[in-house]
């Protein structure tokens, strides 16, 4: 019965619809000031739970064929992108007021809700587009200098050239083939027609860009920067898994060969070294976040060169591990007057002195991005690493983990400033109620992870 | 050289002109225009393909295009409105105090 | 079965304590030093019962724990005692509670979160020495690095930073190339014989093409020879040591070194034997030049913790010529060695944080007659000096002797045969490094203990009872292992007997087993 | 049994060594510390003498006692057991025996010396070690005992250690004998993987019935022979026992003179089985031992500091012992090493109680005249002299002549060349040592007046002592040693053709003694004058002799800078620092080099952003045409 | 005769319009002022509109003219107006015109060249009957209507969006105003 199917297979979606009504609902009702962070908590609440829960039954449905289906391994994935898409609401309680960001913020999850669904070009398409026009008026929502609007600027502008080239590929898979349907990409990249091959590569490239690999990646420092805490965790964490699960639902079964093997291999490393080394220089930690995220990317496509089946699992784990510290770290961040000054690396300096419980949890996030063990981050990177070995590509994975070599540098520093420098002449500020609620709740899954990671992959 | 080759390639012209136009022209809001011009580029050989080859859902995507170009342009005016109230200019080349 | 648990509860006790420090009250630091106190002694004694059950007569591992712990990929949760690590885990439980309580006087800044690094130092290491699956051991061997790293970087001297940075990206690096090898042999297990498994005892039966194995084993071994240190990777020792808090110090030159050495035994050569027959050669020089690398540095230097540091170079370049000569003796006196090496160092630095803490120098030309200033300290460096010396009686002489022997005994045969000479010149050159350790370390007491008296801080006060505890008990453990070696090398043997065997058995593919 | 006897001694050191000590806060007396001190030492003499009537009572088959297994390796076991021969016998009667009297003597040598208790203690670990070498059956526990000596004259000389000085010389006894150590190590290796064991009884006789094939029999000797001239002060490692003298008296006496330098003779001795089928080898000892005789009597002559003399004259007569050894006359030179050790200690002990008389004055050119002051000390040392000399009928002249005989007839290497170098080794032996005697206690007085004022003769504890030893070196050549030793270790033939020669030689050694008084008697005996003349004569041999051939500058040279120089320069400052942590800085600078560069493209300019899609674009299709 | 005629007419035009759109998009690039770089737009807007035509897809073309310069070609201009920019201030080129310039000529071989190397076997006639609005809007009611609601959501998103842009810059506003 294609009705319920569309009911339920869409659930997720439809929930977070019903929230964004609800919140617009309130705000002209102005009730919004008080109801709207619970109300859109409780809403992405709901919206993983309704995956997870489907997933769990093994649910599996296309009520609109060609264009939009679900199975078990998609709503798991869906479920696991939303659920990290709480903390940063609860980081946001304590930054914004006002019924736009949770709406934006709502939207922008459902455009991920559809990526992660997508069968046919035209959803992804809108998929990317409603994930993506939110967050270019997130990232100056809280507005307090120039530098937003820099910020939001520059994304938009190059967000929609990847836009401009994604469609270019669709429109030329399209003409080869007459169809939208997105295994006519996966067919395309062992295709030997130079127009196919040019389609593949505008399609990835235009991926490439919005998960931030070298060369596209220079729009996501400034971009980090500009952006308020919470959206910068937004965008680090939940942006970036969306497009790369999308990433792997797209490549699906297709397994990599030259050139295109190349192209997903050489330029994810470079952005690996790249990122890494850039972020040794940095003075500002959101900055430095942004750059080691561009490393992170690398790790991730790393990821598709490992056989089709693993893809899925080694990514979702990764995005695990990759986000609940990063999201840590931001929840952790000690708050500040300045939203300029509150992550200066210099005023850093000393915080296991001033706030003990911060320092820790942006330590431990800081080794797991390391990806030093016994933290999450390391099983990710293995598993992954592993997958590319296991696919015949060992020089890959030994330039990639020399690569991530060049990164622990400048996690360490973060240690060194929190730990081992005099304290910075700043009041210690605590932590509020909720970003604490939010960096235990992550810490605690990330040491859970760290225990059972064994029982986590078997589940993915 | 027949029509479709001669669409596509237009289509392709399009395209990179509207990329190096974001690319040489300071003026913010041209640059905006060209990002168009690069939209009006992909359409065109949508429009071509899916005449040739008799398929509507071209043209859907070409429906949705406009869709979000439209949405696209409707943000990014209002921020541009924003930055040149701040710095009193469209040149682009004063909206870089972020680097590094 | 019950020895199994207590097998675990010996591991986890230190976590156990660090959790419960995090809980406990912040400056309350002397209710933090007794309880980190109590709860190593509480391991230490559960070691020694553990050592009292351990049946010397059987091979293989005893008081096994094994549990699923990423099913997928075979990886296990699997410890175990057997010959090759009770001695290094009895080693490590030892001294637990002796930096614990040399530290007492010597931190009092971050109490709480100094013995929450030494508790967590202690659990990865007796993790690494207890593991038994490749994955759990990486895991173990990494997190090492991170409660030193702060340990040195936090309470360490004028140049921490540079000291703790430099040490941790040096053994990183090795551990990364490390971490490919690993995941390399895994797979080619898997694609080999079709074993998906992560084991020791999975892992030997892989059988790989000679380049394969050098290939692993070289990144295998950059990482150990960083830790060991084997000369000329060893640079980041001197700077780690003498930045490095005592209790610092102590741990690594005490255990930490040890995880090299004790690395090569359980892991490099044996799972490339080879590889390993091809690389002898040269590892055995690097081993020997090491010995005199060290013990020629140790000589000209007037800092008083480099002396000791570098003379631990040398010293651990013996236990790699042992492991290298693959004669039982060799191999028995490389494991004693090994042991006897983390006592006395752990010793000597012990007594040099003792007198800096007095002092506040280390500067060897500060010091001067301290015989007479501090007879009783000087009584306790004396034996720690002559044992690490190597005079008879003490486990110095046991480590030192039985490896030249074993050495020597390896070279001579091919020496006769006039197929290679090399080893016996190596074996004859490590046998000068008797010599130079004597120079050096009696130059060192002259300095220090003879002469006009002189000292940067006066009156001296001499060892305190606490400190008196801490010497004799580590003094009674050395003359134990110089005069007796008996009991603990039968722990070992069949370890030592099964080392050689892995290592002397071709494991090329296509071979019968 | 025996390990009893070893283990008193160490009783008594940890007797003394925690309670007479700052280390368990010096409990006790000085009653105490003399009662363990020397009362335990003589009770293992005794108990040494007990054990040789049971070996007598035996028929002189070896005891043999294990104490305990050290270490299992495979199938060859480590014992610490003990071996008591004929050989062990002779040579536990004297360590324990000529100990303990020199620990008497000490009792009342260092009566006024604050670390009384220190002092004992030490000398007790001595005697334990001591026991360990001669009693120890295999090699191994011989080695521990050695280096246990060694470890004992290394705190001895450095007993007074706020003189750097004598902390020095203590750690060059150390270092010098490590290195003979280090060749005596060697020399277990070979045999070890010869035979899989270090029992020397079973080392000897394997190599009785012909194991010299499995290794070579000389490599070995030589090898043993490098650890024994550590000990025993041979060219080239002598150097260290002239500068030990820094220690206190009876401690040259004892370690220096009387037992443990002699190790190394016992050692060879032990070993006979081995060098008996090593030629090559005997023939180096030979030769090393008559030089270093050689060479040793020609310093001697020129010292002036009592000690020092009598130090050069020991290495002297350790080399004409090897001359005997080398020539297979074991028997022989234990012979002379029990001798020596009767008048060599007396001569120290006298040279002590001269010393403790002058209140620590040495220099034997102010000195003279004392022989009214305190005669026991002068008759006991005139006899001892005399002994030395090879005087008949006394200890020395027995000892000494058959050492010669057996370097001029031995079918094992004897020759007339090593006898003659020998013999006028003897001559000056008798020469320097009449010298010594001249300037010391006769002539008129060249002391400062306030030493002379308190000479004063020594205590009964010490002339008893000094009395003691003068009788046993002057019957001590009655007791027929070799003859006793002979079954064991028998002497070497004696070519037939030389026997005529055996009398003739006896009364020319004879001569050379008295010609050597004769000498000393004619430079000396008349004042200073002769020997002033005859020292300006041959400014620069003196020089040459006074600065011992300056051997230590040379060593100094060839070997001390040039480690230094190795390990600063090269290791440390091009190595370490330079190459090796060049290297990584360098690398790390360019890591921080390449990241500046990286965040510098960064401009912050979309413009740049954009051109950076651009390429990526072109890049990426242009590397898609590829055909794979 | 007639109908070859009209054919070729047909082609004629299309090079026509091609052309004069290239020529339009060309001046986008050269022209000053924002205003005449809006009306070149417009200019290539329209003839691209044309081009539609001529292929028959006639509702595409009334969508090109009307959404495009209908709506948002005339709010840019409005806001081109609005800021009245005296482009006297500035140059018009940034940094980057040669190395643009030769990126933009490697990108059009790049793709013209991929796309040449393979085009699909074509069937022009087929086109135009093929494109009915009538065929169009029953499919995309039919097949595609869940994309027709997605565009309604993300046009909520959108003006959301907006609304959240205008009330930020109206908080800046009066944060300047305070000072």
């Amino acid at each position: 019965m294609i009705g319920r199917d569309v009911l339920m297979a869409m659930l997720p979606e439809h929930l977070l619809l019903l929230g964004i009504v609800l919140l617009i609902v309130l705000e002209i009702a102005g009730l919004a000031r008080r109801a709207a962070p619970t109300v859109a908590l409780a809403t992405v609440a709901a919206a993983v739970w309704a995956a997870a829960r489907l997933s769990f039954d093994g649910y599996a449905a296309a009520p609109f064929a060609g264009h939009f289906s679900v199975d078990a391994a998609s709503l798991l994935a869906k479920a696991l992108v939303l659920a990290l898409a709480l903390p940063v609401l609860l980081i946001a309680r304590d930054e914004f007021d006002g019924v736009e960001f949770p709406v934006l913020l709502l939207s922008s999850l459902y455009g991920v809700g559809l990526m992660l669904s997508a069968d046919s070009f035209l959803t992804l398409f809108l998929g990317l587009e409603i994930m993506s026009l939110p967050v270019y008026v997130l990232v100056l929502l809280a507005y307090q200098r120039a530098q937003s609007a820099e910020a939001a600027l520059k994304y938009l502008v190059l967000g929609g050239t990847s836009t401009a080239m994604f469609l270019m590929g669709v429109s030329l898979l399209y003409g080869g083939t007459g169809s939208m349907d997105i295994a006519v990409f996966a067919r395309a990249i062992g295709a030997a027609d130079p127009m196919a091959r040019a389609a593949v590569v505008l399609v990835i490239l235009a991926f490439f860009l919005k998960a931030a690999i070298v060369p596209f990646h220079a729009w996501a420092p400034d971009a980090y920067e500009g952006a308020s805490v919470p959206v910068t965790a937004y965008m680090a964490v939940v942006v970036k898994a969306g497009v790369l699960l999308a990433a792997v639902r797209l490549f699906g079964p297709a397994t990599l060969a030259s050139p295109m093997l190349e192209l997903v291999a050489v330029l994810p490393l470079a952005s690996i070294v790249w990122g890494n080394l850039a972020a040794m220089r940095q003075p500002s930690l959101r900055r430095m976040v942004a750059y080691s995220s561009i490393a992170h990317a690398g790790y991730l496509f790393y990821a598709l060169l490992g056989a089709p089946e693993g893809r899925m699992q080694s990514v979702t784990f990764y995005l695990l591990a990759y986000g609940l510290l990063n999201l840590l770290v931001f929840a952790a961040l000690p708050p500040a007057a300045d939203d300029r000054e509150r992550d200066r690396l210099d005023n850093l300096k000393g915080l296991f002195h001033r706030s003990p419980f911060a320092a820790l949890m942006i330590g431990i996030a800081m080794l797991s991005l390391a990806g030093i063990p016994p933290f999450p981050g390391f099983v990710a990177k293995f598993l992954i690493f592993k997958n590319v070995v296991a696919a015949g590509h060992t020089a890959y994975a030994v330039l990639g983990l020399v690569g991530s070599y060049l990164g622990i540098y400048f996690y360490l520093r973060v240690l060194q400033f929190m730990f081992m420098s005099a304290d910075a002449a700043i009041a210690p500020a605590p932590l509020r109620r909720h970003a604490l609620g939010a960096s235990l709740a992550c810490v605690a899954l990330a040491l859970l992870v760290a225990a059972f990671p064994g029982w986590v992959i078997e589940h993915l | 050289m027949d029509r479709t080759q001669l669409l596509l390639g237009l289509a392709v012209a399009l395209f990179s002109l509207g990329l190096l136009g974001v690319i040489v022209r300071r003026n913010v809001l041209v640059m905006l225009m060209c990002m168009e011009l690069m939209l009006n580029g992909v359409i065109l050989s949508l429009v071509t393909f899916a005449q040739q080859t008799a398929t509507t859902v071209g043209a859907v995507l070409v429906f949705l295009i406009f869709v979000v170009a439209t949405a696209e342009i409707a943000l990014a005016i209002p921020i541009v409105l924003l930055l040149v109230r701040e710095k009193r200019t469209l040149d682009l080349a004063a909206y870089s105090d972020l680097k590094g | 079965m019950l020895e199994a648990l207590v097998l675990n509860l010996v591991l986890f006790l230190p976590l156990l304590g660090a959790g419960l420090l995090l809980v406990s009250p912040t400056d309350h630091h002397d209710f933090t030093r007794r309880l980190t106190l109590v709860v190593m002694s509480l391991q230490f004694a559960l070691t020694a019962w553990l050592y009292g059950r351990f049946d010397s007569s059987v091979a293989g591992l005893q008081f096994e724990t094994r549990l699923p712990w990423i099913q997928s990929w075979g990886v296990h949760y699997q410890i175990g005692l057997d010959g090759y690590n009770i001695l290094l885990v009895m080693l490590t439980a030892f001294l637990g509670p002796l930096v614990t309580a040399g530290a007492f006087s010597s931190i009092s800044k971050d109490v709480k979160l100094f013995y929450a690094m030494v508790f967590l130092i202690q659990f990865a290491m007796m993790g690494a020495f207890l593991a038994q699956d490749l994955f759990l051991f990486y895991v173990f061997w990494e997190a090492m690095l991170i409660p030193m790293f702060l340990m040195i970087g936090i309470w360490g001297g004028e140049r921490r930073i540079y000291a703790t940075i430099k040490f941790f990206l040096y053994t990183a690096f090795g551990s990364i190339l490390m971490l490919a090898a690993v995941i390399y042999l895994v797979y080619s297990l898997q694609t080999t014989s079709g074993i998906v498994s992560f084991a020791f005892a999975d892992l030997v039966k892989a059988r790989l093409p000679l380049g394969a194995q050098s290939w692993l084993l070289a990144a295998f071994a950059l990482s150990f020879a960083i830790k060991v240190p084997m000369v000329p990777l060893h640079t980041w020792l001197p700077d780690a040591h003498v930045e490095a808090p005592t209790a610092g110090s102590v741990i690594l030159a005490g255990v930490l070194l040890k995880m090299g050495t004790y690395g090569f035994m359980k892991l490099g050569f044996p799972l490339f034997p080879d590889a390993t027959a091809l690389f002898t050669p040269w590892l055995m020089s690097l081993a020997v030049l090491s010995i005199v690398y060290g013990a020629c540095l140790a000589l000209v230097q007037d800092d008083i913790k480099k002396i000791i540091a570098y003379s631990s170079i040398s010293h651990l370049g013996y236990v790699m010529l042992g492991l290298l000569s693959l004669e039982l003796v060799g191999i028995q006196g490389a494991v004693i060695q090994m042991v006897s090496h983390g006592l006395v160092a752990a010793g000597l630095f012990l007594m040099v944080g003792m007198i800096y803490e007095r002092c506040h120098t280390r500067e060897l030309a500060a010091y001067g007659g301290l015989a007479k200033l501090v007879p009783v300290y000087s009584v306790f460096f004396m034996i720690l000096t002559l044992a690490s010396v190597g005079l008879p009686t003490t486990s110095g002489f046991t480590g030192e002797f039985l490896v030249l022997l074993g050495a020597f005994k390896a070279a001579w045969p091919p020496f006769v045969l006039g197929l290679n000479h090399l080893p016996l010149v190596l074996a004859v050159v490590a046998v000068s490094g008797v010599v130079l350790g004597a120079l050096y370390m009696l130059r060192f007491a002259l300095g220090f203990l003879f002469g006009a008296t002189k000292a940067p801080h006066s009156p001296l006060s001499d060892l305190n009872t606490r400190e008196k505890t801490i010497l004799g008990l580590i003094v009674v453990a050395v003359f134990a292992l110089g005069l007796f070696p008996d009991e603990p090398m039968r722990k070992t043997e069949l370890a030592a007997k099964a080392y050689k065997q892995l290592v002397t058995t071709s494991r090329l593919p296509g071979r019968a087993p | 049994m025996l390990t009893l006897i070893v283990l008193l001694p160490l009783l008594g050191f940890l007797l003394n060594g925690v309670l007479a000590t700052q280390l368990g806060g010096n409990r006790v007396g000085k009653s105490f510390v003399t009662i363990v001190g020397c009362g335990l030492p003589i009770l293992s003499f005794l108990l040494v003498v007990k054990v040789f009537f049971d070996l007598q009572a035996g028929g002189y088959a070896p005891l043999v006692e294990t104490a305990y297994r050290w270490a299992l390796v495979g199938r060859s076991s480590f014992e610490i057991a003990f071996y008591f021969d004929r050989l062990s016998a002779v040579m536990a009667l004297i360590v324990t025996g000529v100990g303990s009297v020199i620990h008497v003597y000490s009792v009342g040598y260092m009566a006024h010396d604050k670390s009384f208790g220190r002092f004992f203690a030490y000398l007790n670990l001595f005697l334990f070690f001591m026991l360990l070498l001669v009693l120890g059956r295999s090699l191994l526990v011989l080695f521990v005992g050695w280096e246990g000596v060694g470890l004992a004259s290394y705190l001895l000389i450095g007993f007074w250690f706020e003189d750097l000085a004598n902390a020095r010389a203590g750690k060059k006894a150390f270092v010098v004998n490590r290195i003979g150590d280090a060749g005596f190590l060697l020399g277990m290796f070979v045999l070890y993987q010869a035979f899989g064991t270090l029992n020397m009884d079973s080392i000897n006789s394997a190599f009785g019935i012909g194991a010299a094939k499995v290794v070579p029999a000389s490599l070995v000797g030589i090898l043993l022979f490098i650890g024994a001239t550590g000990k025993s002060a041979q060219i080239p490692l002598h150097v260290w026992l002239p500068d030990a003298m820094a220690g206190p008296t009876p401690v040259s006496a004892l370690i220096h003179a009387a037992t443990m330098v002699t190790a190394g003779i016992y050692l060879v001795a032990r070993m006979s089985g081995v060098y008996l089928h090593a030629p090559e080898a005997s023939a180096v000892i030979a030769v090393v031992g008559v030089a270093t005789a050689f060479f040793a009597a020609t310093v001697a002559i020129v010292q002036t500091d009592i000690k020092k003399v009598l130090a050069y004259s020991t290495v002297s007569q350790l080399g004409l012992m090897f001359l005997a050894l080398g020539v297979g006359a074991y028997g022989v030179a234990i012979f002379h090493v029990v001798t020596h050790a009767f008048f060599k200690a007396c001569l120290f002990l006298g040279a002590g109680s001269v010393i403790h008389a002058l209140g620590g004055e040495q220099d034997i050119r102010r000195m003279g005249g004392l022989r009214q002051r305190i005669p026991v000390t002068f008759w006991t040392f005139a006899i001892a002299t005399a002994a030395i000399a090879g005087i008949p009928p006394l200890a020395g002249f027995f000892s000494k002549d058959e050492i010669l005989w057996f370097a001029f007839a031995s079918t094992r290497g004897g020759s007339p060349l090593l006898w003659g170098v020998a013999a006028l080794t003897a001559l000056m032996t008798a020469f320097y040592m009449f010298r010594l005697l001249w300037l010391t206690f006769m002539g008129e007085s060249r002391m400062a007046a306030k030493v002379e004022a308190h000479v004063h003769e020594s205590p009964l504890s010490m002339t008893g002592v000094l009395m003691l030893l003068a009788l046993l070196s002057a019957v001590g050549g009655f007791f027929a040693l070799p003859h006793f030793l002979e079954p064991q270790l028998p002497l070497p033939v004696v070519d037939e053709a030389l026997h005529h020669l055996e009398k003739p030689l006896l009364v020319l050694s004879i001569v050379i003694a008295f010609a050597g008084l004769a000498a000393a008697a004619y430079v000396f005996g008349a004042g200073t004058s002769r020997a002033e003349g005859l020292q300006r004569r041959f400014a620069g041999l003196h020089r040459w002799l006074s600065g011992k051939y300056f051997i230590d500058e040379l060593y100094e040279r060839l070997i001390g800078r040039p480690l230094v120089w190795l390990s600063d320069f090269v290791f440390l400052r091009l190595g370490d620092r330079v190459l090796l942590d060049g290297t990584l800085n360098g690398l790390a600078a360019l890591g921080r080099r390449g990241a500046g560069l990286l965040v510098r493209l960064q401009t912050g300019s979309l413009h740049l952003y954009a051109w950076f899609v651009l390429v990526g674009i072109v890049g990426a299709l242009l590397w898609s045409w590829r055909h794979a | 005769m007639i109908e070859t005629l009209l054919q070729s007419l047909d082609t004629l035009l299309l090079l026509l319009f091609g052309v004069c759109a290239l020529v339009a998009a060309a001046l986008m690039i050269v022209l000053r002022q924002p205003m005449r770089v809006a009306m070149a737009l417009i200019s290539t807007m329209v003839f691209l509109g044309g081009i539609y035509g001529l292929l028959g897809v006639h509702f595409i073309a009334a969508f090109q003219v009307l959404i495009y310069v209908g709506a948002v070609m005339v709010f840019m201009v409005y806001v081109i107006m609005l800021l009245e920019v005296r482009e006297s201030e500035g140059r018009r080129y940034s940094g980057l015109l040669l190395p643009g310039l030769a990126g933009f000529v490697l990108l059009v071989g790049a793709i013209g060249v991929s796309v040449w190397r393979s085009l699909p076997p074509h069937h022009d006639s087929a086109g135009g009957a093929a494109f009915g609005i009538s065929k169009f809007s029953i499919s995309f009611l039919n097949d595609y209507w869940l994309h027709f609601e997605l565009t309604s959501v993300l046009l909520l998103a959108a003006v959301v969006a907006a609304l959240a842009v205008i009330r930020v810059s109206r908080r800046a506003d009066e944060a300047r105003r305070r000072g």
